[in-house]
């Protein structure tokens, strides 16, 4: 594949920056300022990046409660998502949500949810909407390995298949459902991978390697939005951190910390730097000073965060039903 | 089914005006909407049958095209989400459901999603879905097809509810239910389907939230929704003949529900008397006398009366259904417990 | 295979049973005695007798309300079932349930659910416990194509795999889901077909031949009490009448009266009698005899019902709770 | 979590009794019902968590084996049907779900089916299930992750609802639950977990369908469940300090709900305040107010008050929680409206 520097660039762009954002959250978790339970993304970055940089502004996604980089990634607005971590008026979904429920519409961010396979089926109608509107949108929605095992991801996939939808289910397997490993939920590989390529195309790949990601990812949405129907994308990752909240959680015991060490070696983003740097796209120096730029970015976020407002107790029944 | 019964006093019409089955005028609502909005579906197992969801949808995919009234597969939870995109993508659907029971298949998608998703993302985003589901009963429809669930389906924020009582408001409300931008709950019941009523062929919306005085009476308010009003009806009728003087207040939406219209009702007759198709505990009937119980105190003269299905499973038998079902006579019995004799 | 002459005479006399069973209920149906909505098996009898042939009394199963065939091949009361129908206190359910709630423990009928798919996760169950108590009886659950569409299906299908549940899926492909066509409903092979088949037993059978039924039906059982896991067989029939209710529908204009015509004249009950006739298992005098003795017995069923006390209202608020 | 507050007025107990904290109690309760029945297990989704489902089920699959306490997978509807074959099939399992508002996937199976096995089938089987389900609450848990669902649950004919409100009666309902012949649902309240009170080693029960008064008092009754009646106890011994004898009858079991403690208590002090953690509108509270108005209107001397969350969708942000959640100060401004001042 012939990839434009620009994409390469903004690849690594995508992935550093969702790394830093929750290397500061994490870093600042413990002070109690974001009230919100929060589900950290590091590790899977990869995933976001390459499959939103197929997307532009009008195809909707939808997201999980562990969805920071997709929002990111899909061009979310930072400011509003640190302020939301807050619960700060200011927050993109002023601090009704938190953590769990971020959007950005103008992003095409339609809303994340905190049940597991929540979105599944409204992403399946989105494309609905879009097919029946006749606009070549796509519409993607990320879910988790736990959420293959509702009924309601088969449900969805399978009316996607019926109705030639344009909708793309990127799966994120991270092996871990809170501390349950897969092959204790699941057995075998996910049916979906054996249907028809008529009428699903599906693909399994290193959802750590981010070119790979980025490539098969293309394929799915070529194959979406010229109207062929639905596409399946399998990422093979690890969940690094422990499921909610900050820090690792080796200690626990309910997972072999030398797994966690491997697959932290495993880094995309490393990789993807070491592979820039060898491929001479960019200089050592220059990735630095995007790193940096990335840093003045999230401090900014964190300082609008802080001096944002709380929401008053006072206008709690605010938004209940739409005009 | 028994021959169509006519209530005139559910006429709010001159004889010259046009009478419509009370499917047909749900029909005929569904109809409009899909003619002036193109952003109108209509999604539903069996929506294109021949019977056409008891005649609710007839003829509707022949008029408007497949693409705008469509049979769904076996997949309730999934196919409420997928109006719920679909809404969120700018479309309006009105998903149909023939049996209120398979709305327990929903919930996750109908209450944790629909219903939340405006408040979550602070009115970034409205999701204007009509859910329309029918309370099946009667001929052993049993324990799996007969439930009348409005009491559980009032209670979550974010989701209207309505429940009509005669043809006119079948169609207004459906009308107003697909013009609002927010999750609009219909409940039918099947009894209504054999009444007629005066419909008028313009597009008109019945508001919801606003209850109705169906009869007025100084003695006695009797509060009902759906086809209980019907039968709230016919035993205000027997009622007059005993001279007892019986309000007939039709609730018609339960969320918003119209608070005001009772308490004033309450405030003349001083007694009231709900009447439910749903079950006791924790039912209409609940919210309506904690109501009075909470701010209608003053008024009341004897205690409230909840005339609804008792707390069992709806049983199949005919005997059993017999005794399972309130009706006309349950609430004249109801009434005269706390209403002095006239005569 | 080589099946025992017995064997071979009582598929044929589960089948006639059945068969005569429904032409009775449907033939008495506009006297408006059986104040409850009535699911015909006519066309499918091949699939319950052939299945249930292979059930011990301790096999449980599980059906749906179009389950008149599963609840009499497995050995449920005819008296009881008819009695049922009429409501009566005397009917498997006291005239609770009606038609579309049968039980007879005594068989190992365990019940059957209105809800389309309702009893895919409670068979599963049972095979769990049985696996768990020790026990090598096989749970077995029919349902219908539409029930293939809801999520439950595959949550239950999924769990079996994991847990090797002795538990076989009996998928009754009658193509049609009231007025809707399996193929509006669905698109390409079901696809636990493509399962593992370490993990799951498949088979797909023409379900108007009751032998093709009994053999495949014979493996999966084989497969399922051995301890090796579950199994899934699709057995595709054809719903001869209309969905609910008595007679023909060939009017109403949903589907093609040609169809219908050609699946009536592969009925399983002729063509099996013709090939009983033709191999010289039985004598045509017999199988007239086996008729009319068949007659003689649902007779006396309808009559027993008939004389049967129907429950009192006063009974209505008992076994809200048990014991 | 703040520091464990333990009332002393909820210890039942000598102080020389041993105290136990909440989720401890559960736990016990579980570990001495796997010990006595082979037919008990228990699943759910994190059970065997190095966590523990909140220390709840800590150690059991350790204690007595993968087979008898074990995770499962992201599949609530159809594990659901699961416990009920398996309870079909002659065990008693006892399924587990971190959060309430899951049971919106499972209320298919859990209603349509499990609560009407039994009567369906009339008496034949009955479904010895227990589903226990925890409400959220805090830190930003948000409307989907943190409701309420008592008002809901407590609608369905065949199926028992408690709500322990102390570490005594959360070992003795689940030892009750898990004895008990019919699907029962423990609905808990992630609040009480920071409770300790004196639990007996020994196995015993809790009847389900019977309150119990946790405070004597004249003036007022509040009524209220789970970590209500915690709130109530604490406005209770303010009131006191101002001269307001509040009785506080805990409800402990919504189905069957013990009607005659509550009006009793009612007769004795002629004023009631429900409170309960989940919404106003058909909730738990409205069932309460509405035996008052139809069976207590004699005794009520003042409007029954509603003391409950508001009808709006959790709010995840700090201040707007602080707003949302009703807690002891609002049963005290409750119970100040309709009791006339002391002092
Ligand atoms: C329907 C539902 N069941 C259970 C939960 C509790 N829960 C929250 S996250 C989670 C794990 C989900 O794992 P996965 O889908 O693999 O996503 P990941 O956390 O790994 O990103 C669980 C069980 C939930 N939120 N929703
Ligand atoms: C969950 C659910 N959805 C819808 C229905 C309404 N319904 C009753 S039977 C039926 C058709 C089911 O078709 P299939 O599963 O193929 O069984 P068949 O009737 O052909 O035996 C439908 C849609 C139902 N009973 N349950
Ligand atoms: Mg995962
Ligand atoms: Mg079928």
């Amino acid at each position: 594949m012939n990839i434009p520097r620009e994409t390469l660039l903004s690849l690594y762009h995508d992935m550093l920056r969702t790394r830093r954002v929750e290397e500061s959250i994490e870093s600042l978790y413990h002070e109690d300022q974001m009230k919100t339970p929060i589900h950290l993304y590091i590790g899977q970055e990869a995933i976001a990046a390459g499959v939103c940089a197929h997307l532009r502004d009008d195809d909707p996604i939808f997201t999980t409660y562990r969805s920071h980089g997709q929002y990111l990634s899909k061009g979310g607005d930072l400011n509003s998502m640190i302020a939301e971590l807050h619960c700060k008026e200011t927050g993109c979904s002023k601090g009704r949500g938190g953590s769990m429920h971020l959007i950005d519409l103008s992003a095409g961010h339609y809303g994340s949810s905190a049940i597991v396979g929540g979105c599944l089926p409204i992403a399946t109608g989105m494309a609905f909407a879009k097919k029946a509107q006749g606009s070549d949108a796509v519409t993607v929605t990320f879910f988790g390995d736990g959420a293959t095992e509702e009924g309601i991801f088969y449900e969805s996939v399978n009316y996607a298949m019926l109705k030639k939808l344009p909708v793309v289910f990127v799966l994120e397997n991270n092996e871990w459902a809170v501390c349950s490993h897969v092959s204790t939920r699941k057995i075998g590989e996910n049916l979906f991978h054996g249907a028809d390529p008529e009428h699903l195309y599906t693909a399994k790949v290193d959802g750590n390697a981010v070119l790979d990601v980025y490539e098969e990812a293309g394929r799915a949405f070529a194959h979406a939005r010229s109207g062929k129907g639905p596409a399946f994308l399998e990422c093979m990752t690890y969940r690094i951190r422990g499921h909610a909240g900050s820090g690792s959680d080796a200690d626990l015991g309910y997972r072999s910390p030398e797994d966690i060490e491997v697959w932290a070696k495993r880094c995309p983003i490393r990789s993807f730097r070491a592979w820039l740097l060898r491929e001479e796209v960019e200089t050592p120096i220059e990735l630095e000073r995007m790193d940096a730029q990335i840093e003045t970015e999230i401090e900014n976020a964190f300082a609008f965060a802080t001096a944002s407002p709380l929401p008053k107790g006072e206008d709690l029944l605010l938004h209940i039903y739409g005009e | 089914m028994p021959e169509v019964r006519e209530l005139e006093w559910l006429r709010e019409s001159k004889p010259s005006e046009r009478m419509l089955g009370y499917p047909q005028a749900i029909c005929e609502a569904l109809d409009q909407a899909l003619a002036l909005d193109p952003r109108v579906f209509v999604m539903g197992q069996g929506v294109d049958d021949p019977g056409g969801m008891f005649g609710t949808t007839k003829g509707l995919h022949n008029t408007h095209g497949a693409a705008r009234c469509f049979d769904t597969p076996l997949a309730e939870a999934s196919m409420t989400g997928v109006a719920i995109g679909a809404a969120l993508g700018g479309m309006r659907p009105v998903y149909m459901h023939n049996r209120s029971d398979f709305l327990f298949l929903t919930l996750d998608q109908l209450v944790n999603h629909a219903s939340k998703w405006h408040y979550m993302f602070a009115g970034a985003v409205s999701v204007p879905i009509v859910v329309w589901a029918c309370i099946g009963r009667g001929w052993g429809s049993g324990a799996q097809h007969s439930q009348a669930l409005q009491g559980t389906m009032m209670q979550y924020p974010g989701l209207k509810v309505v429940m009509p009582s005669t043809a006119y408001d079948a169609k207004g409300l459906m009308l107003a239910a697909i013009a609002d931008n927010n999750p609009v709950l219909i409940l039918e019941h099947r009894h209504n389907f054999k009444y007629k009523g005066a419909v008028p062929e313009k597009v008109y919306t019945v508001p919801i939230g606003k209850g109705v005085v169906r009869r007025a009476g100084s003695d006695v308010t009797i509060a009902g929704i759906s086809n209980m009003v019907n039968e709230a009806l016919l035993a205000a009728k027997d009622l007059a003949a005993i001279g007892i003087d019986a309000e007939v207040v039709d609730l018609r939406s339960l969320r918003p529900l119209d608070e005001t219209l009772v308490l004033e009702s309450l405030r003349k007759t001083g007694r009231l008397v709900v009447t439910d198709s749903g079950w006791k505990t924790g039912g209409v009937a609940a919210e309506v006398a904690a109501i009075a119980a909470e701010k209608g105190l003053e008024f009341l003269k004897a205690p409230v009366r909840r005339v609804t299905c008792p707390d069992v499973p709806t049983p199949s038998g005919y005997t059993l259904e017999q005794a399972f079902y309130a009706a006309k006579d349950d609430i004249i019995e109801a009434v005269r417990t706390i209403v002095p004799p006239r005569r």
